[in-house]
C-alpha cells in the first residue's frame, strides 16, 4: 500500500502522511482501522455496541465521508473510511482511558512494536494480572498480531467479569455514571486499557504517535458518547452501544436489588450480577443483529466469525480457552451442543484461513477489482437484514435471528464462552437455545453466498460459516456506504442527537432495540419498521425470506407429529384384561393350585405373630393410600385375622390423611375385609385410632421419641393415652410389636430409619405393595424388619400357612385365580405387542429410508 | 455413637458448601462441561415451539409436601419451572403450573408472578398455578384436564410422583405432546421409564438447573455431586474390603 | 324390621355410588369422556374437602387452636408464631398481596430444604452406603482352615459373599452412571473410559432396577382391577 | 422482581434472611441432636419447634390451597369457560365435604358418616384410578420398544417378564420351579436392590445440593428474584 487516498478529497498521499496534503483531512486512521476494528466487537459486549455508536457518531466528528452518488470504484478506499471510527474510537477510548490512569501506557506503546507482548504484560500485571498470563501463552503460540487479539479478548473478560458486578448492583443512574466518569472509575481502567494493549501492535504498525495528538477530542467525544445514555437512559435508544450497556444493567440491578441489600446471599447475587451484567453481551449483539439496518447482520456474522481464529488457534495451545469453548456445549446449552460441534470442524479450516484473510484484507483494501467483487456481496450483503426486519415485523420470530447468531458468537469465541456459562440466565440466551434447531436451516440461508439452497445438515450450515469469514468481510466495509450518506446528510448535529437517524438502512434502529429486563428477543418489536426504505432488492430478499421461513416451519410440524396414540390396542388390552379377570371372579372355578412358595421373610412373620401374647400391645401403622387398599387389604388380611386371633390391643396410626380411615374401613368393612371384620374390633376398648400424624419423617421421628405428645388425641378428637388400649405405655420400645402397613418404599424406610435408635427390642413386621420390595427387602435382609408379607402373593402365601379357624378364605384365595389369569394375558399381550412394535418399526424405519435414498 | 454419626454429617453438609462456593467462583473462570443429557434438549426444541405455535407449556410439581425430604425434587422442578417461565415469557400465554401440594401451589404461584413481573407482563394470572388435587391420585386426575384442554404442547413432570404419574404420562401420550418427566421416587421413576419418551433418571431431575440455566453455582452442584459420589464409591470399597478382613 | 330395610338401603344406595362412580372412571379406558370428568371432578371436591377436614381436626386444632385456647404461656406463645405466619399466609390469595406472605413460604422452604437435606444425609447417603458393604467377613467365614471346606458353613457364606460382591459391583456402577463431569470433544461432551464402561453397567442395573419395579407396580395396579372387578361383580350379585 | 417499593425489597430480604436462618437452625438440630450423656440437644429442640411450626403452616397452608382451588373455579364459572359445570360440581362437592366433616364430630354417628362419604366416593374411585393403569402400564410396556428399541429398553422388559412370572402362579401349572424361588429372589433381593441403592444415594446427593442452593438463598422459590 504505497499511496492512500484521501477519504475527503480523494487525492492520493503518501502512506507515511497522517494528514493529507492537500486537504488536511486524517488519513492514517484508514489503515489501523480493521484489526482493531473487529477486535473489540467480536470478543466482547461492550466493544460490540460502543464500536457501532462510535462508527455512527464519529464519522461526523471526522473528516469528510465519501460524497453520495460517487462512484464507488474510485472510491474504493474511502469507502473503507467509514469503518474507521469504530476501531479508532475504541482504541481512543482505551488510550484516554489508560492515560486518565496509568502514564505508563504511553510508554507501552513505544515498547510494543519491539515486542507485543511484554508491552502489554507491564500494565496489564498492574490490573489484570489473569489475563496476563493468557496473552503470554498466547503470544507464544500465535503469529504477529494476534497476541494483540489474544489481549483484547483477556481485555474483554476482565470487562465483563471485573466491573460487571460493579455497575449493575447499583441504580441504573450510578451505573450511568460510571460509564460517563471513565477515567475515575478503576473498573472501568481496567477493560479499556485492556483494550489499547491488544490494539497497539497494530497501531505502532501505522502511526501511533497520531493517534496520540488526537487525544483531546476524543476524549470528549467518549466523554459525550457515555454522558448521552447516562443522562437519557430509555428504550429509545437501541443502537447506543452504551445505552445497551445500561439497559442491561436495569435488568441486573432492577432483579438484584432485593439480593443486594442482604449479606447472606452474598455468592448469589454477586454471581446474578455479573451474570446480568454479562448478559448485556449477548442481549445486544443479537438485539443489534436483529435491530440495527441492512449491514449489521454481516457485521456480527464477521464479527462472530472473525473472532474464532485466535481462539481456536488459541484453543490448540491454551487448555483452558479450549474449556471456555467446551464450556458452551453442556452447562448453557445442551441444544447448542449439536451445533458447536458441527460447527468445530469448520472453525479449525477458518483459523488457517483468518490471519492470511487479515493481511489479504490489507492488501485489498486499495485493490479496485476486490472492491468489486466485494461490491457485489454488498448488493447481497443488506437483504439478509431486510429480510429480518420484515421478519420482525410479521413473525415474532427473532429468536431465530438470536440463534442464528449465537451459534457464532457462543461457541466460537473463546473467552467470551467462559462467561457465557453465566450469560445464559438472560432469556435471550435460552431462547437462542432452544431455537437452535431451527438456526442452521434459515441461517444458512442468510448467508448471501448460500442463497436459498436449503439443506438441514449441521456440517452444511457450518461450512457455510467458514465462508463468511472470508467472503463477508468486505460486505459490512460496503455495507458502510448507506450510513454514509445519512450521517453526512446529519453532520452537523449535536453529539447526542446522533443517536436518532432521520433515513439511511440504519434508520429506526434507536426505536428497535428492546431495552429493559426480560424483554427477550422473543419479543414481537414495535412497528418502527416502516420508517424502513425497502428497495426492491430488499423486497426480494424478504419474498424469499418468508419462504424460508415456511420451509423452516415445516420440521417444527414433523418434530411434533410424535407417535400417535392407538386406540386400538388400548382396546384391545382393557377388554382382554377384563375377561381374563371377570371369568374366574364369576365363575369362581379355581384354576390355579395354591401358591407353594412360602417366602421366608413370610414365614418369619408368621412365626413372630404366632409367638404374640394376648393382650399384647401392637402398633399398626396404615400408610397406604386408597389406591392400593385392594393390594394391601388383600396382602394383609390374613396376617391381621392371624393377629387379632391373639387378641392384642391395637394402636393405629398413619402418616397419610387418608390412613385413619382405611384403617376404620380395614377393620369393619365386612365386604373388603371379611376376615378381619369378623373380629369386630371395638374402638376405645381393644384399639386406639391415633388418627394422622401430620409432618412426614420429623413427624415419625416425633412419634417416635414420645409417642404421647406427637400424637395426642384419637381419631375423635379425645385424648387417647388415658384409654385402656394405651394403659402403661410411654415409649415406642413397649409396644410388643409394630406392622407397618404401607405401598410406599419411602414411607416404609421412614418408619425403619427414625423409629430405628428408639424401638429397642421391639419386632418391626412390614405388609408392603409389591411395588415396594426391592427397597424394603435389604432391611430384612439386615435385620432391622423381622418379617415381611409382599403383595397379594405373599398375603395368599400367608393365607395358605395361616388357615383361619371359620375356614373362610381370605381376599387373598378369592383373587388368586384372577390374578393368574389376569397376569398370565398381561404377560401374553406385552410379549406380542412389543414384538408387533418392533416389527412395525422396522418397517416403519425401513420405509423412511428407503424414501431417503 | 450417634454424636459421631451427626458430626460426620455436619461434615459432609459443610464440605459440600465449602465446595459449592468455590467452585461456583472457579466455574466462572473455567465452567465445566457435562456430559449430554438429550431429554433437555428435546425440551429446549420443545419450548421453542411452544413460543413459536403460541401453545402452552405445562410444568407439573409433583405432591412432594415441603416439610418433607421429597421437597428437593419440587424445589428443583421449580427452579426450571422459573427458566421455562422467563424462555416463554414472550409467548402469547404463560406456562400453567399443577401441583399437588398446597406449599407447592403457593410457591409455583410466586415463581411465575416474579417471571411475569421479571420479563414485565402486566398480566399474571394466578390460575396459572393451580392445586389440582391434595391426595397423590386427585391431584394426577386433576391435572388431566389442564394437558388436554389447554392447548398444552409440552409437558414437564419434574417432582416428587409416585405410580400416579402414570395417568399424567398417558394422558400425554394420548396427546401425543412432548413429555419430560422425572421423579426422586423409584417407582414413578421405573413408571416413566416404561412410559414417557424422555425421562430422567434419578438424580437427573436435579441437574435440570444446571443443564437449563447454568448458573455457577448450578453447574457447582453437579459438581460437587461427583466428588461426593466419588467418595461414597470410595467408602464402600474401603468399608467392603474392612468388612472382608474382618475390621469391622 | 324397617331398620334392616333402612339398612339395607343405605348399602345400596352407597353401594350403588361407589358403583356408579367405579363405572364412570373405568370408562376412561374407552376414552376421555364427560362421565370420567364428572367423576374426578366430584372425586377432587371430595378429597380436597376430606384433607381441608383432616388438616383442621389433626393439624390446626391439636397443635394451633388447642394450645391457644387452653395451654400455659409458654404453648401460646409457640402457639402464635404459626397463627401470625399462617395468617400472613392469607395474602398468598390475591396476588397483589401475595408478597406480604412471603416470609412463610420462606420459612417453609428453609425448613423443608433443612428437612431434605439432613434426610439425605443422615437418612440415606449414611445408612445406604454401609448397607452396601455388608459382606461376611473372612474371619467370620473361616475360624478354622478346617471348618473352611466345612460345605454348611462356607456354601452360604460364599453365597452371601457372591451375592454382597454383585450388590457393590451394581451400587458403585450405578453411582457412576449418573457421573455428570465430561470432557468436550468434536463429538460433543465425552466421558473417561473407565466412567463409560462402568456407566454401561450402571446402566444395565438401572433398567434391571427399573424392570422389576414396574412388575412390582403393575402387580399392584392388577390386583387393584381385580378388586375394582371383584367389587362390581359383587354389587350386582347383590342386587 | 420489585424495584418498585423498598417493601417489597425489605420483604425479600427478610424472608430470604428467615429461609436461611430457618433452615440452618433445622439443620444443625438434625447433626447435634444429642448432648454427649445422650440427651436430646437444645437444637433438636429447637429444631422440633420449628418443625412444629412448620407442619402447622402446612395445614394452613391447605386451606390456602382449598381456596385457591375455589377461586380458580368460581373464576371459570364467572367466565362460562369450557367445562364450568365440572367446575360447579367440583366447588359443590368440595364446600359440602368440608361443611360436613367440620360439623361431623358434633352430632351423633357423624364421624362414621364423614368416613362413609370417603369410602363411597374417594376410594372407589383411587381405586379405579389405579384400576386404569394396569391397561395403561401393559400399554406403555408395549410401546416403549416402539420407542426407544435399545438393549436397556430389552433388558427392562425381560426383567419385568421374569417378575411377572415369578410373581404369579400360571393357570394349572404354579409358579414355574426354579423362577419364583431362586431367580425372582435374586434379581429383586441382590440386582435390583443394588441399582435401586445406586439411584436412591445419587438422588440423595442431588437432595444434598439442591437443598444447600436453596439454604444459600441462591434459589428462592418463594417469590424471591430467582
Amino acid at each position: 500500500m504505497a499511496d492512500v487516498l484521501c477519504p475527503k478529497c480523494g487525492e492520493s498521499n503518501p502512506a507515511e502522511l497522517e494528514n493529507c496534503q492537500f486537504c488536511g483531512a486524517r488519513l492514517t486512521p484508514l489503515s489501523d482501522s480493521k484489526p482493531v476494528d473487529f477486535q473489540p466487537i467480536k470478543v466482547g459486549v461492550n466493544p460490540v455496541k460502543e464500536g457501532i455508536n462510535d462508527f455512527e457518531k464519529v464519522i461526523p466528528a471526522r473528516g469528510d465521508p465519501i460524497y453520495p452518488g460517487e462512484a464507488p470504484t474510485r472510491k474504493n478506499t474511502s469507502e473503507l473510511e467509514p469503518t474507521l471510527p469504530t476501531w479508532l474510537h475504541s482504541l481512543r477510548k482505551g488510550q484516554d482511558s489508560t492515560e486518565g490512569t496509568s502514564a505508563a501506557d504511553t510508554s507501552t506503546d513505544q515498547d510494543l512494536p519491539l515486542s507485543p507482548v511484554p508491552a502489554a504484560s507491564p500494565d496489564s500485571s498492574g490490573d489484570l494480572p489473569d489475563w496476563l498470563s493468557g496473552l503470554e501463552k498466547a503470544a507464544s503460540s500465535e503469529e504477529e498480531e494476534v497476541p494483540g487479539w489474544l489481549a483484547s479478548l483477556r481485555g474483554e473478560k476482565t470487562v465483563t467479569s471485573v466491573p460487571a458486578s460493579e455497575p449493575a448492583s447499583e441504580p441504573i443512574s450510578n451505573a450511568a455514571d460510571n460509564l460517563s466518569a471513565i477515567p475515575g472509575d478503576a473498573d472501568w481502567v481496567a477493560p479499556l486499557g485492556s483494550e489499547p494493549e491488544s490494539a497497539m501492535p497494530e497501531i505502532t504498525l501505522q502511526g501511533d504517535q497520531q493517534g496520540e495528538g488526537e487525544s483531546p477530542d476524543w476524549l470528549e467525544s467518549l466523554k459525550s458518547e457515555t454522558a448521552a445514555p447516562a443522562t437519557q437512559e430509555k428504550p429509545a435508544s437501541p443502537g447506543e452501544g452504551v445505552p445497551d450497556w445500561i439497559s442491561a444493567l436495569p435488568s441486573s440491578s432492577e432483579e438484584n436489588q432485593p439480593a443486594s441489600g442482604q449479606a447472606e446471599n452474598l455468592p448469589d447475587w454477586l454471581d446474578q450480577l455479573e451474570e446480568k451484567a454479562v448478559d448485556s453481551k449477548p442481549a445486544q449483539t443479537s438485539d443489534e443483529g436483529k435491530t440495527i439496518g441492512p449491514d449489521f447482520p454481516d457485521w456480527l456474522t464477521n464479527f462472530e466469525s472473525a473472532p474464532r481464529t485466535p481462539d481456536v488457534t488459541a484453543g490448540e495451545s491454551l487448555p483452558d480457552w479450549l474449556s471456555g469453548l467446551e464450556a458452551k456445549t453442556s452447562p448453557e446449552s445442551a441444544a447448542s451442543a449439536p451445533t458447536f460441534n458441527s460447527e468445530l470442524p469448520p472453525s479449525s479450516p477458518a483459523h488457517g484461513e483468518a490471519p492470511d484473510w487479515l493481511s489479504q484484507f490489507q492488501a485489498e483494501v486499495n485493490a479496485a477489482q476486490e472492491q468489486e467483487a466485494k461490491k457485489e456481496q454488498f448488493e447481497v450483503a443488506p437483504p439478509p437484514s431486510a429480510q429480518d426486519i420484515t421478519k420482525e415485523k410479521e413473525t415474532g420470530m427473532l429468536p431465530d435471528w438470536l440463534a442464528g447468531i449465537e451459534p457464532g458468537t457462543v461457541p466460537t469465541e473463546g473467552t467470551p464462552a467462559l462467561i457465557a456459562s453465566d450469560e445464559s440466565t438472560t432469556p435471550e440466551e435460552k431462547d437462542a437455545a432452544a431455537f437452535l434447531m431451527e438456526m442452521p436451516d434459515w441461517l444458512s440461508k442468510l448467508k448471501p453466498e448460500q442463497g436459498i439452497e436449503d439443506d438441514l445438515e449441521a456440517d452444511a450450515e457450518t461450512s457455510n460459516l467458514g465462508n463468511i469469514e472470508i467472503s463477508e468481510l468486505p460486505s459490512w466495509v460496503q455495507a458502510m456506504r448507506p450510513v454514509e450518506s445519512v450521517v453526512a446528510g446529519a453532520r452537523a448535529a449535536p453529539p447526542d442527537s446522533r443517536v436518532t437517524e432521520q433515513m439511511g438502512p440504519l434508520a429506526g434502529l434507536h426505536g428497535v432495540l428492546p431495552v429493559g429486563p426480560g424483554l427477550g428477543p422473543l419479543r414481537k418489536p414495535p412497528a418502527y419498521t416502516n420508517i424502513l426504505q425497502v428497495t426492491d432488492g430488499q423486497q426480494r430478499y424478504v419474498s424469499t425470506f418468508e419462504r424460508l421461513i415456511s420451509r423452516e416451519t415445516q420440521p417444527q410440524a414433523a418434530s411434533r407429529t410424535r407417535l400417535a396414540s392407538n386406540r386400538l390396542w388400548r382396546w384391545l388390552i382393557a377388554g382382554l384384561l377384563i375377561l381374563a379377570i371377570t371369568l374366574p371372579l364369576v365363575t369362581g372355578i379355581s384354576i390355579t393350585q395354591a401358591s407353594k412358595l412360602q417366602p421366608p421373610e413370610m414365614i418369619n412373620a408368621f412365626t413372630l405373630i404366632g409367638s404374640l401374647p394376648s393382650n399384647a400391645p401392637v402398633l399398626v401403622v396404615f400408610d397406604y393410600e386408597p389406591a392400593l387398599s385392594g393390594e394391601l387389604e388383600a396382602a394383609a388380611a390374613p396376617l391381621m385375622d392371624h393377629l387379632l386371633l391373639q387378641g392384642p390391643r391395637l394402636t393405629l396410626i398413619s402418616t397419610s390423611p387418608t390412613g385413619p380411615v382405611l384403617a376404620e374401613r380395614f377393620l369393619h368393612d365386612t365386604d373388603s375385609s371379611p376376615l378381619v371384620a369378623s373380629h369386630d374390633y371395638q374402638a376405645g376398648q381393644q384399639y386406639v385410632d391415633l388418627g394422622y400424624l401430620a409432618g412426614g419423617p420429623s413427624g415419625v421421628q416425633y412419634f417416635a421419641i414420645s409417642p404421647s405428645e406427637a400424637a395426642p388425641f384419637t381419631l375423635d378428637g379425645q385424648p387417647a393415652w388415658q384409654l385402656p388400649p394405651l394403659q402403661g405405655l410411654q415409649k415406642l420400645s413397649d409396644f410388643d410389636a409394630i406392622i407397618v402397613l404401607t405401598d410406599n418404599a419411602d414411607s416404609g424406610r421412614v418408619w425403619i430409619e427414625q423409629t430405628g435408635s428408639t424401638i429397642g427390642n421391639t419386632p418391626m413386621l412390614m405388609v408392603i405393595s409389591a411395588q415396594a420390595e426391592p427397597m424394603i427387602l435389604p432391611y430384612y435382609n439386615s435385620g432391622q424388619i423381622k418379617g415381611l408379607v409382599t403383595g397379594l402373593a405373599g398375603g395368599e402365601a400367608y393365607g395358605q400357612t395361616f388357615v383361619s379357624p371359620g375356614a373362610q378364605t381370605g381376599l387373598a384365595q378369592r383373587y388368586w385365580n384372577a390374578f393368574s389369569t389376569g397376569t398370565l394375558v398381561a404377560e401374553i399381550l406385552i410379549v406380542v405387542g412389543a414384538l408387533w412394535n418392533v416389527v412395525n418399526g422396522w418397517r416403519t424405519r425401513r420405509r423412511k429410508s428407503g424414501e431417503g435414498i | 455413637m450417634s454424636i459421631w454419626l451427626g458430626l460426620a454429617g455436619f461434615g459432609i453438609v459443610f464440605f459440600s458448601a465449602v465446595l459449592m462456593v468455590g467452585l461456583s467462583y472457579l466455574r466462572r473462570k473455567t465452567p465445566s462441561v457435562f456430559r449430554d443429557i438429550p431429554a433437555f434438549t428435546r425440551l429446549r426444541q420443545a419450548v421453542g415451539l411452544v413460543v413459536e405455535d403460541g401453545s402452552r407449556l405445562h410444568v407439573s410439581l409433583g405432591r412432594g409436601a415441603l416439610t418433607t425430604p421429597q421437597s428437593a425434587s419440587a424445589l428443583a422442578g421449580l427452579a426450571l419451572l422459573r427458566r421455562l417461565a422467563d424462555l416463554t415469557s414472550a409467548g402469547d400465554r404463560p406456562p400453567i403450573a399443577t401441583s399437588g401440594d398446597a406449599t407447592l401451589a403457593i410457591l409455583s404461584q410466586d415463581t411465575l408472578q416474579t417471571s411475569a413481573k421479571s420479563s414485565e407482563q402486566a398480566v399474571f394470572d394466578p390460575a396459572a398455578g393451580r392445586l389440582t388435587g391434595l391426595t397423590p391420585f386427585s391431584y394426577a386426575a386433576g391435572a388431566i384436564p389442564a394437558i388436554r384442554d389447554e392447548n398444552v404442547s409440552a409437558n414437564v413432570l419434574m417432582g416428587n410422583f409416585g405410580v400416579e404419574v402414570a395417568l399424567l404420562t398417558d394422558a400425554v401420550e394420548r396427546e401425543s405432546t412432548f413429555v419430560l418427566a422425572g421423579s426422586d421416587d423409584l417407582t414413578a421413576q421405573a413408571v416413566i421409564y416404561a412410559s414417557a419418551p424422555e425421562p430422567l433418571i434419578g438424580e437427573e431431575i436435579y441437574a435440570a438447573g444446571a443443564y437449563v440455566e447454568s448458573s455457577p453455582l448450578h453447574s457447582a452442584s453437579l459438581t460437587v455431586q461427583d466428588i461426593l459420589r466419588w467418595l461414597i464409591i470410595a467408602a464402600i470399597l474401603v468399608g467392603a474390603l474392612l468388612t472382608l478382613a474382618g475390621v469391622l | 324390621m324397617s331398620a334392616i330395610s333402612s339398612a339395607n338401603l343405605v348399602d345400596l344406595i352407597t353401594g350403588g355410588i361407589s358403583f356408579l362412580l367405579t363405572l364412570m372412571v373405568l370408562s376412561y379406558l374407552i376414552g376421555d369422556n364427560p362421565a370420567f370428568r364428572v367423576a374426578v371432578y366430584i372425586f377432587i371436591g371430595v378429597s380436597a374437602g376430606y384433607v381441608a377436614v383432616v388438616a383442621w381436626h389433626q393439624v390446626l386444632y391439636p397443635r394451633l387452636i388447642f394450645p391457644l385456647l387452653s395451654g400455659n404461656l409458654a404453648d401460646r406463645l409457640l402457639a402464635v408464631v404459626p397463627l401470625v405466619l399462617g395468617l400472613l399466609l392469607l395474602f398468598k390469595l390475591s396476588p397483589r398481596t401475595a408478597r406480604l406472605g412471603t416470609p412463610s413460604m420462606a420459612f417453609l422452604v428453609g425448613v423443608g430444604a433443612a428437612v431434605a437435606v439432613g434426610g439425605a444425609v443422615m437418612g440415606t447417603i449414611f445408612p445406604q452406603t454401609s448397607a452396601t458393604f455388608r459382606l461376611p467377613s473372612f474371619a467370620s467365614m473361616s475360624p478354622e482352615l478346617s471348618q473352611l471346606f466345612n460345605s454348611t458353613v462356607l456354601k452360604p457364606n460364599l453365597e452371601k459373599f457372591f451375592e454382597g460382591m454383585v450388590a457393590i459391583v451394581g451400587t458403585v456402577a450405578t453411582l457412576v452412571y449418573f457421573h455428570f463431569g465430561a470432557k468436550a470433544t468434536a463429538f460433543g461432551p465425552q466421558r473417561g473410559k473407565l466412567v463409560n464402561v462402568l456407566g454401561w453397567v450402571g446402566q444395565v442395573f438401572i433398567a434391571i432396577t427399573f424392570g422389576v419395579l414396574f412388575a412390582g407396580v403393575f402387580v399392584a395396579a392388577i390386583t387393584a382391577l381385580i378388586e375394582r372387578l371383584n367389587f362390581i361383580i359383587t354389587f350386582l350379585s347383590s342386587l | 422482581m420489585n424495584r418498585k417499593s423498598p417493601l417489597s425489597s425489605f420483604i425479600a430480604i427478610t424472608s430470604t434472611a428467615i429461609a436461611i436462618a430457618s433452615g440452618v437452625l433445622v439443620l444443625a438440630g438434625y447433626f447435634f441432636a444429642q448432648k454427649s450423656d445422650g440427651q436430646a440437644s437444645l437444637l433438636a429442640d429447637i429444631r422440633l419447634a420449628l418443625l412444629g411450626w412448620a407442619i402447622t403452616l402446612a395445614g394452613f397452608a391447605i386451606f390456602i390451597g382449598v381456596l385457591n382451588l375455589l377461586q380458580a373455579h368460581f373464576k371459570k364459572i364467572q367466565q362460562k369457560q369450557k367445562g364450568s359445570g365440572y367446575s360447579l360440581l367440583l366447588i359443590t362437592f368440595l364446600v359440602a365435604t368440608f361443611l360436613f366433616g367440620l360439623a361431623s364430630p358434633y352430632f351423633q354417628g357423624g364421624p362414621q358418616y364423614f368416613n362413609d362419604v370417603f369410602s363411597v366416593v374417594q376410594l372407589p374411585v383411587e381405586a379405579s384410578l389405579m384400576a386404569l393403569l394396569a391397561v395403561t402400564l401393559t400399554y406403555a410396556s408395549i410401546r416403549l420398544l416402539r420407542r426407544r428399541l435399545n438393549l436397556l429398553s430389552v433388558i427392562f422388559l425381560v426383567t419385568a417378564l421374569l417378575i411377572l412370572l415369578g410373581t404369579a402362579p400360571l393357570p394349572f401349572l404354579g409358579v414355574i420351579p426354579g423362577l419364583g424361588d431362586w431367580v425372582r429372589p435374586f434379581i429383586t433381593q441382590v440386582m435390583a436392590a443394588a441399582g435401586a441403592r445406586g439411584i436412591l444415594l445419587g438422588v440423595a446427593l442431588g437432595t444434598l445440593t439442591t437443598g444447600l442452593r436453596i439454604l444459600f438463598g441462591a434459589d428462592r422459590p418463594y417469590g424471591g428474584n430467582k
